[in-house]
């Protein structure tokens, strides 16, 4: 396949962003509110393009080549070039569409705001970017734009900058994942000198042929590694709940929908190298149980609203990764994809209330019996969550239960934690649901001129909604580009399939009806206890805030001490090294070998105080000292 | 006495002769020598883009006394360093356009100039030697007479520490040739002719008199507290050469004089040199982590950056040293830009504190966007030109000694955790009580205009690094083990 | 003891004698004086070798050194009297102003 | 026309008897005594130029190459002082020119007799040229150091030629030395290391500079300082087997390095410089230690003769800039960039030559003496030497720090002396000998090949 038979629609995901930004940063310079109108028609060609792309694919005509040699050393090389597969499609296509919908959501939400442009044109930068990972065929190449994704989430949660707590969460966001791409730079060297490419498909092959190499589990230890720090696992979730400080569009694109999946989706275009290390998926799995579980506990218990919303991602997060860890690739594909459509309403109804109070963000205590003044939020939110709670005919209930299933089989502690995480997931959806549509409570403010946002905001939190409940039908194509993703590619290079020998029976599970009962009462018992922790027994929420309880909820069961202590530690090293040792001590020996010639000149200079006898004494001492030395 | 190369060096230093007697128009007579070099520069690396393997040689007339001959040659990685000159001077020239100075400051630039560009040229040891003292006069008087408070300290302590360390490298070289002599009765300072062979035990000695004269120029760790000061220091223009290209001297002595003579020696050093080049990064980021002074940040920042030049250059494998003299000329933009800019801060405020601005991201959004490109550039964000040259040194220092990668890749994590706080306090965080943001106007259309040269130049050779590696590839071909 | 080692044995004295005076006195008179012994030290064991090897030359550098002996005196004595005549004694002591 | 081979001594006491004459008469014509002494100081250096290399040599006087270079640098180092010499004073003249004398004969002295004849005939006169070169008890106190540390010199050096003679029977060159015959030859090099100011044996140097006109300061750092280098390489000649060679290299290295500690902490100005002759004069030492060890090849001479004419002009030039500035102390430097810019920049580029900078000659000395050391495998002391240099360069570098980058306190009022003109021909010299390897392959200098 040659770079002439590359799709054009493929060229245009690239082009259109690109355009866009060029012309927002110099044409738009003196009329910033106009930046979005090229942004969000670059959003329609790219979202356009996504569909013809995985219409493509859909039809069996994923593709695979090199398009330049980015750089070259004697016989180091590395290439660039692009990849439409299955899995790769699939998410995009679903970042595009969902993508679209929140661009249109912040031309409406941040209207107004001083620094429009400057938002817009780095929110953009950051949707090339998601493009740009997706397609990538190569780990450096997707590397690439995994940092650039980085540094995107590290400007715009530090989009208000102004505020304190905004820059600290700018500035930990950032970190984390800095160390998480410890793990992945440390991953790509290790790589090249064990593989000396970096190409996917080719690392495929060379894995399946059944060659041993040594530095195989490292490398997978690594990529996992990374993968918890971009998609918030334990230990390093911590940054995703402190980015809610950033405008709402910006956690409904990329710490809800898109950016945190990017982890997922790392070890997804890694997994035929993870799946030969003995023992990782486990360790993937097990990772991707206990966040799931500990965050929905969490979540259960957070006020803000956004910070539930947040958790509730880590949780959701770790189900996939328990999926993947499973084996199940395309149940954590399937997951990934409907999670980007309710997680993104769910988000944008939380920004709507948040508008309607006229607060960056809005808490539990501010909010109360909203149904009757924000109805069409109201109708979204409650689609989302059902679809979130995974209830029968929404979409949620489809993965979740994929999820449950392939839990189930494994059985054991991963399948009693995969009920637990539907029960909790139900459990705090459903008390943000009646906390904030349902009676105002006693201890809440009434948000009396609280009415419904306009149309540009209240529209596509709908669509995004009835995506969330639709989802569930997108199984058989989920299922289909999964496997369109591992099987033939025209593009000359082998299938993978029987490479892989991947399993016979059809990816995804048929619907297993003992796990769908079981899951549907975990959610049900949930939505209960939400029910009456909230609606029978109104004042519970308020009784034991201030007390040790909320303390050890608050500092996730005193994790976040320890990772503050750690940064404290790291702060107060450097401060070490840099004024101690290298003020004092290197530069002090320096500094001082100066002050010691001098003294040194001094000494000699008191031996003679300019007396005849002594000079002469001198001199004496001296010719005697050298006559005897001569003669020894 | 018209050989292109001879030409090279002597334009500089002619102009500066010129610029002493101008006196008041001085700076025009300046830029038409900075523009002239710069043009002669170009034609050069255009002359060895043609022909990449293609090595210019200039030898004139017979042996001096003592053996010593006026021998200059120039192959990619020489043309490479001495277009870096001139590109950086022609931006220091254009940058202090409007600072009121006398004529001897545009003629210790150019002075400068012509001296690095003498050191990169120069195959005859004595001639290197000379113009490599030569480069400390000029900036020992830019530091001295248009550096900022505490510049006369910084100005002997820097001539002294390097001097020290090029002393014991005379006494090295002299060995050397003594030895050669005593070997083939042949009185001769040619790089090409002498070979380390006849110094027999005396060999490491005299290799570790060259390092020492070389680590002292690079800086590597202990040898490096002259750095800061220095930076701090020195005017703009001025910290633009010395982190630009004066800090290349270390690394270029080691590519063309320690390496070739003592290839076995130099790689069964590796250890210990690789060993505090990779722990540099991580010393130089933690005392930059420390520094409330901008300019000192930026300071250690290099020291950290060199330690990966160090890292490629000394794995002696094609990815190491090509990705390593790369990033001699990746750290000669990005820190050139970030010293321009806090010279810019300087003049407008003469303040440097993190804590002295603040809140400047709305007061100047051009200087806020090209501090923070040039920040990312300098921490390595793969797409600009830092992380090519990075990447491929940690890909070289990995496949000879993997502990150092690992230090160097933690070097990497951690550059990140001093120039962000910095940036946020500098542009992000609202004015403190001591600010003097107030007096902070946005980048005027020459600073701008300058800005720009060195971003582009940053994103061409982050993206598409592949013609800036073949122009050095073929010069370090013979240093691969 | 040969006619050698009684040389050797009064040069030696005579020399230390005079080293002596130099390096202790404080008197810049008493320092010429020593000064002026020292060469005449040297002067007994010249005319022993000489007599000795029967060598005219030596003979010859005893007369010099007489002279230059002579000569060194004079610039002395001006020196002091010079230093005597600015109403400082000619003590050694009082020399110190040049130190450091 | 063979000339008669001792001409240029004869020229200069010719110019002895000439100033004592011209005492005679009551009132001297004005300008005649200076005159006189620049006539018969160049007289003597043209009439040097024209000697062939081995035109005489008896047993007690020998020109040969090496005098004859030595005695260019002499006259050149005298030239100065015979230009600033006090025009009225017929005595003086007669003893500067005496001292002359008394140097050149020196540089042609074949035995030891007349090496002491030679080394007093130079002294005395140098003690009472100290004693009236400067009004004020300071300059007749180190006249009188000065004598009394030459005279012990001068006993030691004669108690050296006796013991010498005692065993070796003559008073001319010889192979094997006994115990006896290396005491001798050691006292008789302490002799010569006590004029070149070697260490511990140097008290007096400082005191010499300091207290007499910088003019003499530069007369004696050079001149004498040059007789004194020949005078130590006649002995090593004489005595090759002398045990004290092996330990030139350590006491050059030592001098060196103690001269440079001392002069860092100086403040007043001649002071430091006497301190910096010294730090040089270990380096000599060094280079003679390196000549002699190593079979005393002609490209150590070389070396020597090159770094003695470079210090000849760095050291007249920054004693004459002392003149010309009137400044006594560093604090008085402060700001006189700009107050005298030409001078100050000849002076700065003295002081980057007496540094070792390149491109001056100054640089190219100090390398041509390491090099020599280096050689001669001497690797520590060449160290040390190196280091010394280093240790220099601090208190140069701090001096024209003090001259450009410090603001001048407006107090001290500024009346320029004579001289300018010589410090900036010394620096246009020494700018001029860093081309040495350029310019000595294009001269072809015999000497140096």
């Amino acid at each position: 396949m040659t770079p002439a038979q590359v799709p054009w629609a493929a060229w245009l995901l690239f082009a259109s962003p690109v355009t866009a930004i060029l012309l927002g940063f110099f044409v738009l310079r003196r009329k910033p509110e106009w930046t979005h109108l090229p942004i969000l028609a670059s959003c329609a060609i790219v979202t356009a393009s996504a569909f013809a792309l995985a219409a493509r694919v859909y039809t069996g005509h994923s593709f695979d080549l090199n398009l330049f040699r980015f750089a070259e050393a004697g016989t180091w090389a590395i290439d660039f070039g692009l990849r439409v597969d299955g899995p790769g499609v699939a998410v995009l296509a679903m970042v595009a569409f969902v993508g679209s919908l929140i661009h249109l959501y912040a031309a409406g939400y941040m209207k107004g705001d001083p620094a429009f442009g400057r938002f817009f044109l780095i929110f953009h930068l950051f949707f090339l970017a998601m493009i740009g990972l997706l397609t990538a065929n190569n780990f450096v190449q997707l590397y690439l734009f995994w940092e650039l994704v980085g540094v995107c989430s590290y400007l715009l949660v530090g989009h208000y900058h102004q505020k304190e707590s905004a820059r600290k969460a700018a500035l930990k966001a950032f970190m984390t994942n800095r160390v998480g791409d410890f793990g992945l730079l440390l991953a790509l060297l290790l790589i090249v000198l064990q593989f000396k490419i970096t190409h996917f498909h080719l690392l495929y092959l060379k894995v399946a042929s059944g060659a041993a190499f040594e530095l195989l589990p490292l490398i997978g230890l690594l990529l996992v590694w990374a993968a918890c720090a971009k998609s918030a696992q334990f230990p390093l979730y911590f940054w995703l709940p402190d980015a809610m400080e950033g405008p709402t569009p910006t956690s409904a694109l990329m710490h809800a929908a898109t950016m945190v999946t990017a982890g997922v989706f790392l070890l997804v275009r890694a997994w035929p190298l993870l799946a030969v290390v003995p023992g990782l998926p486990d360790l993937i799995a097990w990772i991707g149980a206990f966040t799931a579980l500990s965050a929905a506990i969490i979540a259960g218990t957070r006020k803000d609203l956004k910070r539930i919303l947040a958790y509730s991602t880590v949780s959701h997060l770790g189900l996939m990764m328990l999926a993947l860890g499973l084996g199940q690739v395309g149940v954590a594909l399937f997951h990934l994809i409907v999670h980007g459509f309710f997680k993104a309403a769910l988000f944008l109804c939380a920004g709507n209330i948040a508008h309607a109070l006229h607060q960056p963000t809005a808490n539990v205590d501010d909010v109360g019996g909203l149904q009757k003044s924000m109805r069409l939020t109201y109708l979204s939110f409650l689609l989302a969550a059902c679809s979130l709670a995974g209830l029968f005919p929404f979409g949620g209930f489809f993965s979740k239960d994929a999820v449950l299933d392939a839990a189930w089989h494994r059985g054991g502690g991963l399948a009693a934690m995969g009920m637990l995480v539907a029960a909790g997931s139900a459990f705090y959806i459903f008390r943000m649901l009646f906390l904030a549509f349902y009676g105002c409570r006693p201890e809440q403010k009434r948000a009396p001129h609280a009415h419904e946002a306009e149309p540009i905001l209240g529209v596509p939190v709908l669509f995004l909604a009835l995506g969330a409940a639709a989802a569930g039908l997108l199984k058989g194509p989920i299922e289909r580009f999964v496997t369109a993703g591992f099987r033939g590619l025209p593009s000359g290079l082998p299938g993978l399939e029987v490479v892989l020998n991947l399993p016979g029976e059809p990816l995804l599970p048929h619907l297993n009806m003992t796990v769908a009962l079981l899951g549907t009462l975990m959610a049900a018992l949930g939505a209960f206890a939400a029910w009456r922790l909230t609606m029978s027994d109104p004042g519970f929420d308020w009784r034991w805030r201030g007390g040790p309880v909320e303390a050890l909820f608050d500092s996730d069961f005193g994790y976040k001490k320890l990772v503050d202590g750690f940064a404290a530690a790291v702060s107060r090293s450097a401060g070490f090294v840099g004024r101690v040792l290298d003020k004092g001590g290197v530069d002090g020996l320096v500094e001082g070998t100066t002050g010691f010639v001098r003294a040194a000149g001094g000494a000699i200079a008191r031996s003679a105080q300019g007396r005849i006898n002594d000079y002469l004494w001198w001199m004496l001492a001296g010719t005697a000292i050298l006559v005897v030395r001569v003669l020894r | 006495m018209s050989h292109p190369l001879t030409i090279l060096w002597a334009a500089p230093l002619a102009g500066a002769a010129v610029c002493a007697f101008l006196g008041a128009r001085a700076r025009y007579a300046a830029l038409a020598f900075s523009a002239l070099f710069a043009g002669l520069a170009g034609a050069l690396v255009l002359t060895l883009l043609a022909n990449p393997a293609l090595s210019v040689v200039n030898e004139l007339g017979p042996v001096w006394a003592y053996g010593i001959s006026y021998r200059l040659s120039a192959d990619s990685l020489s043309i490479g360093l001495i277009a870096l000159t001139a590109f950086l001077n022609l931006i220091c020239v254009a940058a202090s356009w409007e600072l009121d100075v006398p004529a001897a400051y545009w003629a210790c630039f150019l002075a400068l100039a012509s001296a690095l560009t003498g050191v990169f040229l120069a195959r005859d040891l004595f001639l290197f030697y000379v113009f490599w003292e030569a480069t400390l006069v000029p900036m020992f008087f830019i530091i001295g007479l248009w550096g900022s408070s505490n510049r006369l300290h910084a100005a002997v302590k820097f001539f002294l520490f390097t001097f020290a360390g090029s002393v014991f490298m005379l006494l090295a070289l002299l060995a050397l040739v003594s030895a050669h002599h005593r070997a083939t009765g042949v009185w001769t300072w040619d790089l090409a002719a002498l070979d380390a062979s006849a110094l027999g035990a005396a060999a490491p000695l005299v290799f570790w008199g060259l390092v020492l004269g070389f680590a002292v120029k690079i800086p590597m760790i202990p040898l490096h507290t002259w750095l800061p000061d220095a930076h701090t220091e020195a005017p703009a223009a001025g910290s633009v050469m010395l982190a630009g290209v004066m800090l290349k001297m270390g690394v270029y002595g080691l590519l063309r004089i320690a390496l070739p003579l003592f290839p076995e020696l130099s790689f069964s050093a590796l250890p210990i040199l690789g060993g505090l080049a990779a722990f540099s990064t991580i010393y130089g980021a933690l005392c930059a982590m420390a520094q409330t002074d901008l300019k000192r940040m930026i300071a250690y920042s290099s020291i950290a950056h060199l330690g990966f030049c160090l890292l490629g250059v000394l794995s002696r494998t094609s990815q190491g040293l090509v990705g390593g003299t790369l990033q001699l000329v990746n750290h000669g933009l990005t820190t050139g830009a970030l010293f321009l800019m806090v010279g810019f801060l300087y003049e407008r405020t003469h303040k440097r504190g993190l804590s002295d601005f603040g809140d400047l991201a709305s007061r100047a959004p051009y200087l806020a966007f090209f501090f923070g490109f040039s920040t990312l550039a300098s921490i390595g964000l793969p797409g600009l030109n830092g992380f090519v040259g990075e990447f491929m040194a940690l890909s070289g220092a990995l496949s000879v000694l993997p502990i150092l990668a690992f230090a160097g890749v933690l070097g990497v994590t951690l550059a990140a955790a001093y120039a962000l706080p910095a940036f946020q306090a500098v542009f992000w965080a609202p004015a403190g009580p001591g600010s003097v943001s107030a007096q902070v106007a946005d980048l005027n259309l020459r600073e701008r205009a300058v800005l720009w040269t060195l971003t582009g130049l940053m994103l061409w050779i982050g993206l598409a690094p592949m013609p800036w590696l073949a122009f050095f590839e073929p010069a370090l071909r013979g240093l691969v083990r | 003891m040969s006619l050698t080692a009684v040389v050797w044995a009064t040069t030696g004295g005579l020399f230390s004698f005079g080293l002596a005076i130099v390096v202790l006195r404080r008197q810049l008179l008493a320092m010429l004086l020593g000064l002026e012994l020292m060469l005449a030290a040297v002067n007994v064991s010249l005319v022993h070798h000489a007599g000795m090897f029967d060598d005219a030359e030596a003979l010859a550098v005893v007369a010099l050194v007489i002279a230059v002996a002579a000569a060194e005196a004079v610039v002395g004595l001006s020196l002091i009297l010079r230093m005597r005549r600015g109403g400082r004694g000619a003590d050694a002591a009082l020399l110190t102003e040049l130190q450091g | 026309m063979t000339m008669f081979p001792l001409a240029p001594q004869a020229a200069l006491a010719a110019g002895v008897l000439g100033a004592l004459s011209l005492g005679l008469m009551r009132r001297p014509p004005p300008l005649a005594l200076r005159a006189l002494a620049l006539a018969s100081i160049v007289g003597a250096m043209l009439l040097a130029v024209g000697l062939p290399a081995d035109a005489y040599s008896s047993p007690i006087l020998l020109t040969d190459a090496k005098s004859i270079g030595w005695q260019y640098l002499i006259y050149l180092g005298a030239l100065p002082l015979a230009y600033w010499l006090d025009g009225e004073d017929d005595v003086l003249t007669a003893l500067f020119l005496g001292a002359v004398l008394g140097m050149s004969l020196l540089a042609s002295a074949a035995n030891l007799a007349m090496m002491f004849i030679a080394l007093e005939f130079m002294s005395l006169p140098a003690y009472l040229l100290v004693a009236r070169s400067r009004r004020g008890d300071r300059a007749l106190e180190a006249a009188i150091k000065y004598f009394f540390a030459g005279g012990v010199a001068g006993a030691l050096f004669m108690l050296g030629l006796a013991l010498y003679y005692a065993d070796t029977h003559g008073l001319a060159a010889s192979a094997a030395l006994s115990p006896l015959g290396q005491a001798g030859a050691t006292l008789m090099a302490a002799a010569a290391l006590f004029k070149l100011g070697a260490f511990p044996l140097n008290w007096w140097l400082p005191d010499v500079y300091e207290a007499s006109a910088p003019e003499v300061s530069g007369f004696l750092s050079t001149a004498m300082k040059s007789a004194a280098v020949l005078f130590l390489m006649r002995l090593c000649e004489l005595a090759p087997e002398a045990a004290f060679i092996a330990w030139l290299p350590a006491i050059g290295a030592l001098t060196a390095l103690t001269g440079a500690v001392m002069a860092l902490r100086q403040e007043r100005l001649q002071r430091l410089f006497a301190y910096s002759s010294i730090s040089n004069a270990g380096l000599l030492i060094i280079g003679v230690g390196a000549w002699a060890v190593s079979g005393r090849s002609t490209e150590g001479v070389s070396a020597l003769l090159f770094f003695l004419g470079a210090y000849a002009f760095m050291s007249n030039g920054t004693f004459a800039f002392i003149k010309y500035s009137g400044c006594e102390t560093r604090a008085q430097l402060k700001g006189r960039g700009a107050a005298m810019p030409a001078a100050a920049a000849a002076f700065t580029i003295l002081l980057f030559a007496l540094g070792g900078i390149p491109p001056t000659g100054g640089f190219m000395a100090k390398l041509l003496l390491l090099w020599r050391a280096v050689d001669a495998s001497l690797l520590w002391p060449a160290a040390a030497g190196a280091l010394s240099a280093l240790i220099s360069l601090a208190y140069y570098l701090g001096m024209i720090r003090d001259l450009w980058f410090e603001k001048a306190d407006q107090s001290v009022s500024f009346k320029p002396g004579a001289g300018a003109v010589l410090v900036i021909a010394c620096a246009a010299g020494i700018v001029l000998l860093g081309a040495a390897p350029w310019l000595m392959s294009s001269l072809a200098g015999g000497l140096v090949r």
